[in-house]
């Protein structure tokens, strides 16, 4: 098989297909397996800084210390090189089943943020997300209430009632916050009037007061909540209530288990974050700077500019991420009650109206 | 517009002294009420001027879509035409004058706003009665002033004699109502339509007449719509209500006992006045019926104490007259005579509800007389009202009642007895009214002193609708002057009347001696005959009575001690419908409830009951209560059947 | 592909059945509808699919492990599949009866127009779910919302089913 | 393009466990999953013969289907809370109620 024949062969439509999607598989398991090093290193860093204090900054190699960034690394290493233990009647099954679930859960939700602009490589149109769905909406929302599992199963199977007591409480909060999430996204489908998430953006443009988060804030303020909630975050980390349950449902795990639910954790947390992005901040979109400019900018390469849009994505996905830390070292714990409250009794009502408002407003827009 | 507000300001005095003014003073109930009736009553006046205007043609104005069912129709259409135009003004303008007067009679009272919202609602009822263009509307009507009557008998519930006389006068009425909804069935499966204006047309255009099978319906639809009228209209043997109706207030008495409802029956005969010209039989029972009441009640009357009894048996007489006027064939007479008694009766019972008012709310005349100088214009008006109900020549009485006793005298030999009947029943009115006027308002006074002392004139309030009732008693008749009367116009209300009046060309024949020419000397004659008979009854009631009780009285009493006797208690009527109607009912009742209820009934439904647990405990020993098995002996069903259907 | 998830599907579903851990059963069950979901992807219905995965497995699954775990369900005794010998026999028929159901289903021949609703008519439709709310939002209305009285009429019942008598009310 | 055959197939391979589970198990949560698992071999075949016949009525069926699914474990699982509340167990050899 000569050069010619095999270029031709890398030139049809499958080929080009495959090559791209392992591409961009690659590109976001190694961007989403980078954050949760670097946010365990913003997390104890931020509230040093917060506090007044310096946090971790010994570890480092040889004499570059990084800020500590280093420590990250040597946790890492640690956790993974830990015996493991594995609590006498615990279903063996589920156990090891509950952390793959949760990285996995992750994982997928990534699978479907647009990182760019549909590029035209070779003649053929390449969506930036992993898979390229018209139901992006429904899949993201679907695979998150797949997330619970996690909780449940991690819970239920360590045979222990610290754990399982966490999992209620973390399950329950995560199916009820469920909904609010749902309703605050309706809206948005109403707004720009499609379920594919690269099409909302491309309807958000690049002009700020265009974005959903102006057109609909009240949604934003309720995604916003049900994030922390959804991801067990404070100020909403019942679950984990190091206080009251030690750790809530991961009590009984350890080593490299352990550090999957760490991973899990902050790669959800840094999907949510991207989809806050995508949905309410204009996506991969510059602010000011339409798509079609940039790409006039830098000459008609129009990788360029979707690498550009990939890097303000990432940018907007980091301000999310540091509102999470800054709400964690701000706000204190919520009680049982006010959360299940909170969640039923002000957000599904307040959604609700929204929704209906956010409708009756389109409607009379387009009767006008 | 103005129509329906006619139609619906009293509904809504009804509404809001019903439901939203209970809290609020009885004087504001009394203004809600009555300017609901005087707001009905201006649009009415206008209304019918309208009307008259512009030529007084009878037209259907639609309302809303009500039943329909088929070929069957009953929309919500009223009918405006001369009849419902005049109903109209009665209703509404002797209405507004009573409202007015309650405020002041009731003065005394608490929670009056109940009082004037049945009131409101009677007016509003009464006018869908008058106003409805098909027999259900009317019938609607005709049940919602039953129910409006009932609940102002009833008024003062607290008294068990009240609240049973409210139900005698609801339970006697369903007798009526009975006949009227067999009425309304017949007329749907004869003419297939219910409605007033369709019938007449549908009657007055048959070319060849109706059938001899129609026509042998009609006479049964008449005849059912006479018992239904018997019953509004308190006629024999349906009477026995109204004496008692007179437990409720003393204005309802007057509007609804005396001057409107009763009048229902009249008015619906003449409604449907030509389908009676095409029943000469029915015709024949009418008018027999009313001169029998007339004089049956008339001598009841004599020997009553009770004021309002007295007026109450008069009523009934007077309706005898009306009805009798129908029954002749002389509606024009009859709705006449409504006319002027609804002036003069309104007027003669607020005027004793102004005298029971002075007497602290007792109402026997022994204990009455001389009131002439406490009460001056009280004693005026009633003095008009009863020179108008006697037929005092000039007064509207003698106009209406005479016509009626004339047309009875012409209608031919055989009708002489009605004439008769009727001379007698107006002596006796003459008596009665006499011996009423003076046993109130002449001689020594014979109540105790605390009442003595508290005697008074009513005020202005009470006896302003009097004054204004007195002028419509004395005038009224003038509307309808016979030809022999020298007087600038004669017949004004049978012109006034005639487009109503249809006497199919069927019947024509049987009915041409309305019109035929009668000498002036037989009227003349006749009318004399009544007027001497009046006046030597009214002479022998002052001498008897002028001055109290004299000693005559007790005299004849004693010597007709027989007939006194069995007039004072009413014929025994009541205690012979107790024997015969009300006790067999009562054991009937019982004999069912005991027997058949209780024994058959509840012994086959437990003993049904029984049997199911009887079979289902032989037959349950192979429950196992598993929903497995249960299961999946459905499945092995399910699959059985689908092999069937499959293979 | 399909013949992957048929197979994985069957294995899931008798899993489900005979598992004696309902825990496990509850997992082998959300695996089951994923598969489904999966399933219902291949053949265009993405709509479906979605729904299938976010309310079957997210929601009413969850709800399942939930009361599991509230009522904290051990394992049944190994007793939990022996069956006596007249059940048996009801189980044989009835596999019998499925068999043959199977057996024609195999080889019959539906009639019908196969093939338009590819992915490439669908998306040249305005895709599936634009295609279904249109649906769903014209003749399918009243059903809709009759479904969502259903709904709420089901919220109202479990509620007070599941209340206790005097004060707590448990969520879900 | 796999042939609507083997969509039924494993339709009805999924009914009869499911029908199997509802009938031979005893636990009444496991009964509520075999029913679940009824329901979706029911919407297995809607969707497929939706594809088939070309027509999306099918599919909006399983979207009632799946609603009703979700009304019934809702309710069917406050049953068996407070079946287990009153009786101790979710066991259906002990709950012979329907005997009369």
């Amino acid at each position: 098989m000569g050069l010619d024949e095999l270029l031709a062969l890398l030139k049809t439509d499958v080929a080009i297909e495959t090559i791209a999607a392992i591409i961009k598989i690659l590109v976001v398991l190694v961007l989403c397996l980078q954050v949760p090093p670097l946010m365990v290193w913003v997390e104890r860093r931020a509230p040093a800084m917060m506090q007044r204090r310096k946090g971790p900054n010994r570890v480092g190699i040889f004499k570059w210390r990084l800020y500590g960034l280093i420590q990250s690394l040597a946790d890492t290493v640690k956790l993974v090189f830990k015996q493991e233990i594995v609590p006498r009647g615990a279903n063996k099954v589920a156990y090891h089943l509950a952390p793959i679930f949760g990285v996995f859960t992750a994982l997928l939700i990534a699978c479907a943020i647009p990182f760019g602009n549909d590029l035209t490589i070779f003649g053929q149109k390449i969506g930036l997300s992993v898979v390229r769905l018209d139901v992006g909406f429904l899949f993201i929302l679907a695979i998150s209430s797949l997330a619970v599992y996690t909780v449940t199963l991690a819970g239920w199977s360590s045979n222990s009632k610290y754990a399982l007591l966490g999992s209620l409480r973390a399950s329950a909060q995560m199916i009820s916050y469920e909904i609010p999430l749902g309703m605050s996204l309706v809206p948005i489908v109403i707004i720009f009037g499609t379920l594919d998430l690269n099409q909302i953006v491309v309807n958000q443009g690049a002009w700020p007061w265009a974005w959903g988060v102006i057109r609909a804030p009240v949604s934003f303020l309720l995604f916003l909540i049900c994030m922390f909630a959804e991801t067990n975050r404070a100020p909403f980390d019942l679950a984990e209530g190091e206080s009251e349950l030690v750790a809530g449902f991961h009590t009984e795990y350890n080593s490299a288990k352990f550090a999957a639910f760490f991973l899990g954790e902050y790669v959800s947390m840094f999907v949510l974050s991207c989809l806050a992005s995508t949905i309410f901040f204009g996506g991969w979109q510059a602010p000011f700077l339409p798509y079609e400019k940039i790409v006039d900018l830098v000459g008609g390469y129009a990788w360029i500019a979707a690498l550009v849009g990939f890097v303000v994505l990432i940018l907007k996905a980091c301000f999310f991420m540091w509102v999470y830390v800054w709400v964690r070292w701000t706000l204190p714990r919520f009680r049982y009650d006010q959360l299940m409250g909170l969640g039923w009794k002000f957000m599904l009502p307040v959604g609700l109206v929204n929704l209906l408002v956010t409708a009756l407003v389109m409607a009379a827009l387009e009767f006008r | 517009m103005l129509f329906w507000l006619i139609l619906f300001l009293p509904l809504l005095g009804a509404f809001l002294n019903g439901l939203v003014l209970r809290r609020a003073s009885k004087t504001i109930s009394h203004i809600v009420g009555s300017a609901a009736l005087i707001g009905a009553f201006v649009c009415a006046l206008i209304t019918y001027l309208d009307f008259m205007h512009s030529g007084g043609q009878a037209q259907v104005i639609p309302g809303m879509d009500w039943i329909e069912a088929g070929s069957f129709k009953a929309p919500f259409n009223y009918i405006l035409d001369r009849l419902s135009g005049m109903m109209l003004l009665i209703i509404t303008g002797i209405g507004s004058l009573i409202h007015i007067y309650a405020g002041g009679y009731m003065h005394e009272e608490e929670n009056t706003y109940r009082f004037f919202a049945y009131l409101n609602l009677f007016v509003f009822m009464m006018l869908q009665l008058v106003m409805g263009d098909n027999l259900l509307v009317m019938f609607i009507g005709w049940e919602g002033v039953g129910l409006c009557s009932y609940l102002l008998i009833g008024y003062w519930y607290e008294s068990d004699a009240n609240a049973a006389a409210g139900m005698k006068a609801f339970l006697v009425n369903r007798i009526g109502d009975i006949g009227f909804l067999i009425a309304i069935f017949l007329t749907f499966q004869t003419f297939h339509t219910v409605s007033f204006s369709q019938l007449k047309e549908l009657v007055l255009t048959a070319g060849a007449g109706l059938n001899g099978e129609q026509l042998q319906a009609v006479s049964w639809i008449t005849l059912a719509l006479f018992i239904g009228a018997c019953g509004k209209s308190a006629q024999l043997p349906l009477y026995v209500w109204l004496p008692d109706a007179m437990a409720g207030p003393t204005p309802v008495s007057a509007l609804i006992h005396a001057a409107t409802m009763v009048t229902a029956g009249v008015y619906m005969m003449t409604r449907v006045n030509f389908l009676f010209y095409l029943a000469p039989n029915t015709q024949l029972i009418v008018a027999s019926v009313g001169a029998a009441t007339a004089l049956f009640a008339a001598t009841i009357a004599l020997v009553q104490y009770d004021i309002k009894k007295v007026l109450a048996y008069s009523t009934v007489s007077q309706l005898g007259y009306m009805v009798l006027g129908c029954g002749l064939g002389a509606y024009t007479a009859g709705v006449f005579h409504l006319f002027t008694h609804a002036c003069f009766k309104a007027l003669l019972f607020l005027g004793a509800g102004s005298v029971i008012t002075a007497m602290h709310h007792k109402q026997d005349m022994r204990e009455m007389g001389g009131l002439r100088k406490y009460m001056p214009v009280t004693h005026m008006v009633m003095l008009v009202g009863v020179l108008a109900i006697i037929g005092f020549p000039g007064f509207s009485g003698f106009f209406s009642k005479d016509e009626i006793l004339w047309k009875a005298w012409v209608a031919g030999d055989r009708y002489h007895i009605l004439w008769t009947m009727g001379t007698i029943a107006a002596m006796c009115t003459a008596f009665y009214m006499v011996r009423l006027l003076m046993l109130t308002f002449y001689g020594a006074n014979r109540s105790d002193h605390h009442t003595q002392e508290h005697l008074h004139e009513t005020s202005i309030v009470m006896w302003g609708p009097l004054v204004v009732l007195a002028l419509l008693s004395f005038g009224g008749g003038y509307l309808n002057v016979p030809h022999v009367i020298p007087f600038p116009e004669h017949g004004l209300f049978e012109t006034y009347l005639a487009p109503v009046l249809a006497i199919p060309n069927q019947a024509a024949e049987h009915w041409e001696h309305l019109h035929a020419e009668h000498e002036a000397a037989e009227e003349w004659a006749v009318m004399a005959v009544s007027v001497i008979g009046m006046l030597l009854a009214s002479f022998a009631a002052i001498v008897l009575y002028g001055r109290g009780f004299s000693p005559l009285t007790k005299a004849l009493a004693t010597r007709f001690q027989g007939i006194h006797r069995v007039l004072t208690n009413k014929y025994y009527v009541d205690e012979f419908y107790d024997s015969a109607v009300v006790m067999p009912l009562k054991d009937m009742s019982y004999f069912l409830w005991k027997i058949i209820d209780v024994t058959i009934i509840d012994g086959i439904v437990n003993g049904l009951s029984q049997a199911c647990l009887l079979v289902s405990g032989l037959t349950s020993f192979r429950m196992s209560g598993s929903l497995h098995r249960h299961g999946m002996v459905m499945l092995v069903g399910i699959l059985c059947m689908l092999t069937v259907l499959l293979f | 592909m399909f013949y992957a998830s048929a197979f994985l599907i069957t294995i899931c579903s008798v899993m489900v059945v005979t598992n004696r851990n309902p825990v496990v059963s509850a997992i082998y069950l959300v695996g089951d509808l994923f598969l489904l979901a999966a399933v219902y992807a291949s053949l265009d219905a993405h709509f479906v699919a979605a729904i299938q995965v976010l309310v079957y497995a997210g929601a009413i699954v969850v709800l399942f492990m939930f009361v599991i775990m509230l009522l904290n369900l051990g394992p049944e005794g190994r007793a939990h599949l022996r069956i006596p010998a007249p059940e048996f026999a009801v189980l044989i028929l009835t596999v019998i009866g499925f068999m043959a159901i199977g057996t024609m289903l195999l080889t019959a021949q539906p009639t019908g127009v196969g093939g338009d609703l590819s992915a490439a008519a669908i998306a040249a439709d305005g895709g599936n779910t634009l295609n279904i709310a249109k649906l769903l939002f014209t003749k399918f209305l009243w059903p809709f919302e009759i479904s969502s009285i259903l709904i709420l009429l089901a919220v109202i019942a479990a509620i007070v089913i599941a209340k206790k008598d005097k004060k707590q009310v448990v969520h879900g | 393009m796999v042939s609507i055959n083997n969509y039924l197939i494993l339709a009805t391979v999924m009914f009869l466990c499911g029908t199997l589970g509802v009938l031979f198990r005893r636990n009444l949560l496991l009964i509520l999953m075999s029913i679940e698992l009824m329901l979706n071999a029911v919407n297995l075949v809607f969707v497929s013969g939706s594809r088939l016949v070309n027509n999306l009525d099918g599919q909006i069926m399983v979207f009632f289907i799946i609603t009703v699914a979700a009304c019934e474990a809702g309710v069917g699982l406050a049953m068996v809370i407070a079946l287990y509340r009153r009786y101790g167990t979710v066991e259906t050899s002990f709950l012979r109620m329907l005997r009369g």
